[in-house]
């Protein structure tokens, strides 16, 4: 088989897997998740095969590996769609694949196979537990998801989305796999259906997102409409068509197209001030949904912007002026990274921390492309899936260690609450230790952590920019980040149990730990392949591949992967913003004890309580919004336009067609009409019964009559046109 | 000159065969009458160098079509078995319009210059692949093809559903 | 002399025109005369042949059901046939009170009729056979329709309550099968690319039931059911309709119906041998084409046998049985054969390899599928009664109920 | 040779013995049998013309043939639905006389 076919097979396997099922399996728990597993699995095998193929080949980004089809007619010419590999997509295929697989294996113990039925358990609730015998006492133990196989239904389904949208070398196939994900990520928010909370909050990431989309599809229709075609390739080669003016805002067509798609982003990325959905999201089955929104799909945003910031960037060289897209990128992913960073500090729900955190880290890659360091957004998005996976993973393996604690105490304690955990290193140790190396990863810890050398990158490629505001704003935001992520760790694992099921909470098992070792050990080595080559000591070392590999994309590598990492600045500051932050949390959080108040409380005082509250951005968006649109809908719509206008003027309508048809029924159809048809109903009678003496029910009387017609019929003929 | 004496013999036999399906008096044999006249229609079809023809001939109305009539036959023998008259009683009336029928149409054939012909160039070999491929190709006989074989499942569901048995209380 | 060694028919029959022609006689003369002097000689051989069947067959029979069979009249009771056709040559035509004559007496002559002419278009040799007879496969399927009227004709002829139902059994058997059998035929028709016998063969580089297993076993199995075999032998099931349509049979007319019978069973091996198995193809046939005739009559015998112990096996079937198996089992499953093939074969490339394992792959789903179907429609009938036999005998535990006596 | 016109006479006395037959036999399976000789002499008329008139390549020659092909598959339907027919009526009203099946008279 050619490799190029191995390439569009890729999204199959998932695909099948969530058909059969639903279709088939669905009754089957373990049948399930071994044909959900066996799909991710066979897409796995087939993504590394590709990518150890590509990594090798020679100038990938010129000659990618592709196949396309004629699709749809349009006219003269056909729609292709195809799949194609390049160096992002190669790298983009690496990390989803594993991240992927990894998350199905999770799932299975995540979601309690093995155990027990729930006694209590309903389709579209959470497990409640099931009581069981144990060393001959009465305990409660965690109870299977009643709805286990249609979880794996809907992440292979995900999966697929996922993978299509990898793969494709088109923008319409991007956004078919686009949407898919969104459909699967409304259904696994709203995953257990019967919570209220669950319903809104799916609804929220739907039309959130939604509001993106839209922005995107123009954007795909402008592009259509002025270069003839979706293909990657072709839209890049049209750069006269796209450098003209649009005669919108000043802007080339280019540009405004990418803003359009960049909005689009926005939505799938959860960057302000649409990132309103994304800690909502949390409310899908605790880690795994968690991480699809935190680790995979939210990465579809960043990988369509790095698609595409060779359009944003159109004109653009190294130390120019930013274009306007590229300025407003820059804008809103530093702000974001701020913005979501202050709000981190002051969550106390385990996976809400995170959610705030990824949105941070995703503003800062979008911040990165916005200065033009496009490797180092590449190369941070590899980083960050990795460890933010590991991290989700994580959180969820506590939370579920907790919930084991809850069943087995009977206490009532929110098991996502960071305030009554504590203690939980001795408890479970492999969590501990990966969650460890995650939150070091996400802080930018030296050195080792991956994190650490794509965040680095990204602070250099401001800094070698010339891009001070952005530059200041990311590295406050690193501190704040490192701060966080230790006051969560603290809170969590250190110090000593502040509630009894803290107490208790125990290791999961294997298939919840292997893959926190897989991800733990992909978020410390990912980091070295992109090591610069200017770096102090350690460059050189190890060749910095991923900058000359993810680097061919764009014609000239514009931020310093090697060359530019002159000064020693930016370094500095990350290790100062990395340790300093990490010291702080630790120093602020290590004395925190059952019942206190945040730390943080009282110095900010009125702050405090906006960061709790999100800034209350909720609110504002319910007043703006959701409240007008009500009133529009019930007052406006319904009242007065539809009962009093349109009814109105019906009914009124109504009225003199009554009128006109009583007028006719009187006047023309009783006398006419009906005098017609009377009159022609008894003459048919009469006429049949006249006729009905031919009609004797012998055969051969009428086939006598019938030859007779036909014998005269051609007499006459012949004698017509004989003479 | 021996061709036509065969010719000769062939339609003699099948019109006298077929003159004895509709004049004799048990349907037995009128069935078996008409075996041998379509057979003779068969050999004619084979003299006309359609050799597929005259083999379906045989397969369709020998061996379905006149089996069908003689199980027919036999289901119904009880009533119309050997007595009575077969024939209606104004026979003679319908045997003269026939007559003057046919003299008519015989006229017709001979006053017609181009039914004098001979045969023209033996048809080919391929020629029953060709057959096939127009019966399958869609500018040709597809839609009739296919309209026939609709036909025949419709006769063969229609005449199941008819000659049902029903079982319990049907009146 | 050396076509003489490889050829010996062929070569006969090439000398037989040389000497008409060497007559002066004119070319239709010489043609007709071969023609008919052919098909007589093959009638009679193959007549003769039936002498040896039935030996064969009752000798087989014998062994199969534990006895010796003829072993009196001759070495190994070779000579035993000769002896029945004494005896029946010697018995009484009787016609019965009533019979229409005509049909009566045309009824075994159709009979036997129709199984020799199929012989006219079997190649036996490269060189040897009647005539190639471009739709063969047509001509086959109409004969076979004759012999069906001929047992009609005998059944009803006969003035018989039973040997009519035995014509009514052999009508709803007879035409039944002849559907599945003539759509598996289709598949050899469609491979080959022609109708004629002569062609099938040729194309049969690898033996059709190589290529399609599951319609040479619908063709086999419908050509013994068109056979009247056991087990589809309700045409003549003794227990039922004593001896069903050749009831009033006796003498060589009957002798005719039996002769028809053991012929036909012959001519189905020959068949499914031509057809299925190769026919004359072997290594060395081009070259020496008696060695082909040799193939053809090996490959024959073989299914000839196999034929018998099937015969010899298998109980009667029931007749909504065997007409269930018909339309219910065959018929689906040779439609849904020939479509699948048809389409596949197509689709296959023109390598042979290929098309062997694609076709082998194809007709292996389909049986799988058949043995998934049944089993289902088995389960999902309820279980069978069990038949709870009145005790005849009180069993020993039993307290055996003495008749009281009554108090004196 | 065979002049064209034989073959259609032939066929023109076999369509009368058929009509013949059809006009005047009282029994419905005698009727159906004269039927199938009618729609046989039409198709040794199709078969002679096509042989004499459109034999050669040049004339279309599957054009005959495909008419043939649908009148025998006319026959086939019409006898097996007439033969159900007339069983159907015998076993109802145990008689095949076509005269005495008038449900059908006005």
């Amino acid at each position: 088989m050619a490799i190029e076919t191995l390439i569009w097979l890729i999204p199959l396997p998932p695909l099948l897997a969530f058909f059969a099922i639903v279709l088939f399996t669905r009754q089957n728990r373990a049948l399930s998740h071994w044909v959900a597993l066996a799909g991710a699995g066979l897409a796995w095998l087939a993504s590394m095969l590709i990518f150890f193929q590509v990594i090798g080949s020679e100038d990938l980004a010129k000659h990618p590996l592709a196949t396309a089809i004629n699709w749809l007619p349009t006219g003269k010419t056909w729609l292709q769609v195809g799949a194609a590999v390049d160096p992002l997509t190669a790298v983009t295929l690496f990390f989803v694949a594993w991240t992927v697989l990894m998350i199905f294996i999770y799932s299975i113990g995540y979601h309690n196979y093995g155990q027990p039925k729930g006694d209590h358990d309903h389709a579209g609730l959470p497990p409640h537990g099931a009581a069981a015998k144990e060393h001959g006492h009465r305990v409660t133990v965690m109870s299977v998801e009643p709805m286990y196989s249609r979880f794996f239904a809907l992440i292979s389904l995900f999966a697929f989305g996922m993978y299509t949208l990898v793969v494709s070398n088109n923008l319409l196939t991007l956004f078919i796999g686009w949407e898919i994900m969104g459909l699967c990520s409304y259904l696994l928010i709203g995953f257990w259906y019967a919570r209220p909370s669950a319903r809104d909050a799916a609804v929220k990431a739907f039309l959130t997102t939604r509001v993106g989309d839209v922005f995107m599809l123009l954007g795909l229709a402008a592009l259509y409409k002025i270069t003839g075609s979706l293909n990657y390739s072709d839209i890049f080669g049209s750069t006269t068509v796209l450098m003209q003016n649009s005669g919108i805002l000043g802007m080339t067509w280019a540009g405004l197209i990418a803003l359009l798609l960049f909005i689009g982003t926005m939505g799938k990325s959860a960057q302000f001030p649409l990132h309103v959905w994304l800690p909502d999201a949390m409310e899908g089955p605790t880690p795994v949904s968690a991480m699809i929104h935190a680790a995979t799909m939210v990465s579809a945003g960043i990988y369509l912007a790095l698609r595409f910031f060779p359009l944003a960037a159109m004109g653009w060289e190294p130390g120019m002026p930013l274009t306007a897209t590229m300025t407003v990128m820059a804008t809103i992913g530093s702000f974001t990274a701020l913005f979501a960073a202050t709000i981190a500090l002051a969550q106390n729900d385990i996976k809400k921390v995170l959610a705030y955190s990824t949105i941070s880290q995703l503003g800062y890659m979008i911040a990165a492309l916005g200065v033009g360091a496009y490797v180092a957004a590449a190369f941070h998005l590899l980083t960050h899936a990795f460890f933010k996976a590991l991290l989700f993973l994580g959180s969820g393996s506590v939370i579920h260690g907790m919930e084991h604690g809850v069943l087995h105490t009977g206490e009532h304690v929110d098991p996502q609450d960071m305030t009554q955990m504590g203690g939980l290193k001795s408890k479970m140790p492999v969590t501990f230790w990966t969650f460890l190396i995650g939150g070091l990863a996400l802080s930018g810890f030296p050195l080792v952590t991956a994190g650490f050398w794509s965040k680095d990158e990204i602070l250099s490629g401001a800094f070698n920019g010339g891009q001070w505001v952005v530059f200041i704003t990311l590295a406050v935001s690193a501190l704040l980040t490192a701060f966080y992520t230790m006051r969560q760790i603290t809170l969590t694992f250190l110090g000593a149990p502040r509630s009894k099921a803290a107490e208790h909470a125990t290791e999961n098992k294997w298939v919840m730990t292997l893959p926190l070792v897989v991800l733990a050990v992909f978020a410390v080595s990912a980091g070295w392949v992109g090591i610069p080559k200017g770096f102090p000591l350690l460059g050189g070392i190890l060749p910095d591949w991923f900058a000359e590999f993810v680097g061919q994309m764009v014609r000239t590598a514009p931020e310093g992967g090697g060359e530019g990492h002159g000064s020693i600045v930016p370094l500095i500051t990350s290790l100062v913003v990395a340790l300093g932050g990490l010291y702080l949390g630790w120093l602020t959080y290590r004395k925190f004890g059952r019942g206190q108040s945040d730390a943080l409380e009282k110095p900010l005082g009125a702050l405090y309580a906006w960061l709790r509250n999100k800034y209350y951005f909720d609110e504002l968006y319910a007043m703006i919004f959701v409240k007008p649109a009500r009133w529009v809908a019930e007052t406006f719509s319904y009242q007065w336009i539809d009962r009093k206008l349109i009814d109105g003027f019906l009914n009124g309508v109504a009225r003199i067609v009554w009128w006109l048809g009583e007028r006719l029924r009187n006047g023309f159809d009783l006398p006419v009409i009906n005098g017609a048809g009377d009159v022609t109903a008894e003459g048919t009678r009469e006429m049949g019964h006249w006729m009905k003496g031919m009609q004797t029910g012998r055969v051969q009387q009428y086939m006598v009559v019938a030859i007779s017609v036909v014998v005269v019929l051609i007499a006459f003929l012949i004698y017509r046109y004989s003479g | 000159m021996p061709m036509q004496i065969f010719f000769l013999i062939i339609a003699a036999v099948t019109l006298i065969s077929a003159a004895m399906v509709v004049t004799v008096r048990r349907m037995m044999h009128a069935a078996l009458w008409l075996v041998l006249s379509l057979f003779g229609v068969a050999v004619l079809f084979a003299m006309l160098e359609s050799s597929f023809y005259a083999v379906v001939q045989v397969i369709v109305y020998i061996g379905a079509i006149a089996i069908l009539v003689i199980f027919a036959v036999m289901l119904t023998r009880h009533m119309m078995d050997d007595t009575g008259r077969q024939i209606a009683k104004n026979w003679w009336a319908a045997l003269v319009a026939v007559v003057i029928a046919f003299g008519g149409m015989v006229v017709l054939v001979l006053s017609w210059s181009r039914f004098q012909v001979g045969p023209g160039t033996a048809p080919s070999e391929l020629l029953l692949l060709d057959f096939g491929k127009a019966l399958t190709a869609p500018n040709q006989f597809a839609i009739p093809f296919e309209v026939s074989s609709v036909l025949l499942l419709a006769a063969l569901i229609g005449s199941i559903f008819i000659a049902v048995e029903r079982k319990g209380g049907q009146k | 002399m050396n076509s003489f060694l490889t050829d010996p028919i062929g070569f006969l029959i090439l000398w037989f025109y040389s000497v008409l022609r060497g007559w002066n006689l004119p070319e239709d003369l010489v043609v007709l005369i071969a023609f008919v002097v052919g098909a007589f000689t093959l009638a009679t051989l193959s007549l003769l042949l039936v002498v040896f069947l039935i030996w064969v067959e009752r000798k087989i029979g014998g062994r199969v059901q534990d006895r010796l069979g003829p072993n009196r009249v001759g070495p190994f009771g070779l000579i035993q046939p000769v002896a029945d056709m004494l005896k029946i040559f010697t018995k009484e035509f009787i016609t019965p009170d009533g019979a229409d004559k005509v049909a009566y007496n045309l009824g075994p002559i159709l009979a036997v009729g129709a199984v020799i002419m199929i012989w006219a278009v079997v190649p036996f040799g490269i060189t040897l056979y009647g005539s190639n007879l471009n739709v063969g496969i047509l001509y086959i399927i109409a004969v076979g329709g004759i012999g069906t009227l001929g047992i009609i004709m005998a059944g009803w002829g006969s003035n018989n309550k039973f040997a009519l139902l035995g014509a009514f059994r052999a009508v709803a058997q007879l035409l039944s099968y002849e559907v599945p059998m003539v759509v598996s035929l289709l598949i050899p028709v469609m491979f080959a690319g022609s109708m004629g016998l002569n062609e099938i063969v040729r194309a049969q580089t690898v033996p059709f039931i190589v290529l399609a297993p599951i319609a040479a076993l619908i063709f086999f199995i419908s050509s013994i059911a068109e056979n009247g075999r056991a087990p589809f032998d309700l045409l003549e099931a003794e227990s039922e309709i004593v001896a069903g349509f050749n009831v009033e049979y006796s003498g060589l007319k009957f002798g005719f119906f039996f002769v028809g019978d053991f012929l036909h069973a012959f001519t189905i091996a020959l068949l499914f041998s031509v057809l299925f198995l190769g026919g004359w193809n072997g290594p060395g046939a081009d070259s020496m084409p008696i060695l082909g005739f040799v193939y053809l009559m090996i490959k024959t015998s073989l299914m000839y046998f196999l034929g018998l112990l099937i015969r010899f096996t298998l109980p009667r079937f029931r007749i909504d049985q065997m007409l269930a198996l018909n339309w219910k089992l065959l018929v689906p499953l040779s439609l849904v054969t020939v479509s699948l093939t048809a389409i596949v074969d197509k689709l296959a490339m023109n390598n042979i390899w290929v098309r062997v394992i694609v076709l082998l792959l194809v007709n292996l789903i389909i049986w799988l599928s058949l043995q998934e179907i049944m089993e289902r429609v088995y389960r999902s009938r309820p279980p069978r009664r069990t038949v709870n036999y009145p005790r005849l005998k009180p069993e020993a535990d039993e307290p055996v109920v003495q008749p009281e006596t009554p108090a004196a | 040779m065979i002049p064209l016109s034989w073959y259609v006479i032939v066929a023109v006395a076999m369509f009368c013995i058929g009509l013949f037959g059809a006009l005047t036999r009282k029994n419905a399976v005698a009727i159906l049998m004269s039927v199938e000789l009618m729609l046989n002499a039409v198709n040794i008329n199709l078969i002679a013309f096509w042989r004499y008139l459109y034999a050669d390549p040049a004339a279309d020659p599957t054009r005959a043939l495909a008419f043939v092909a649908i009148v025998f598959v006319a026959a086939a339907a019409e006898v097996a639905v007439g033969l159900a027919l007339i069983i159907s009526a015998y076993r109802q009203r145990n008689t095949v006389v076509a005269e005495e099946l008038d449900l059908m008279k006005g």
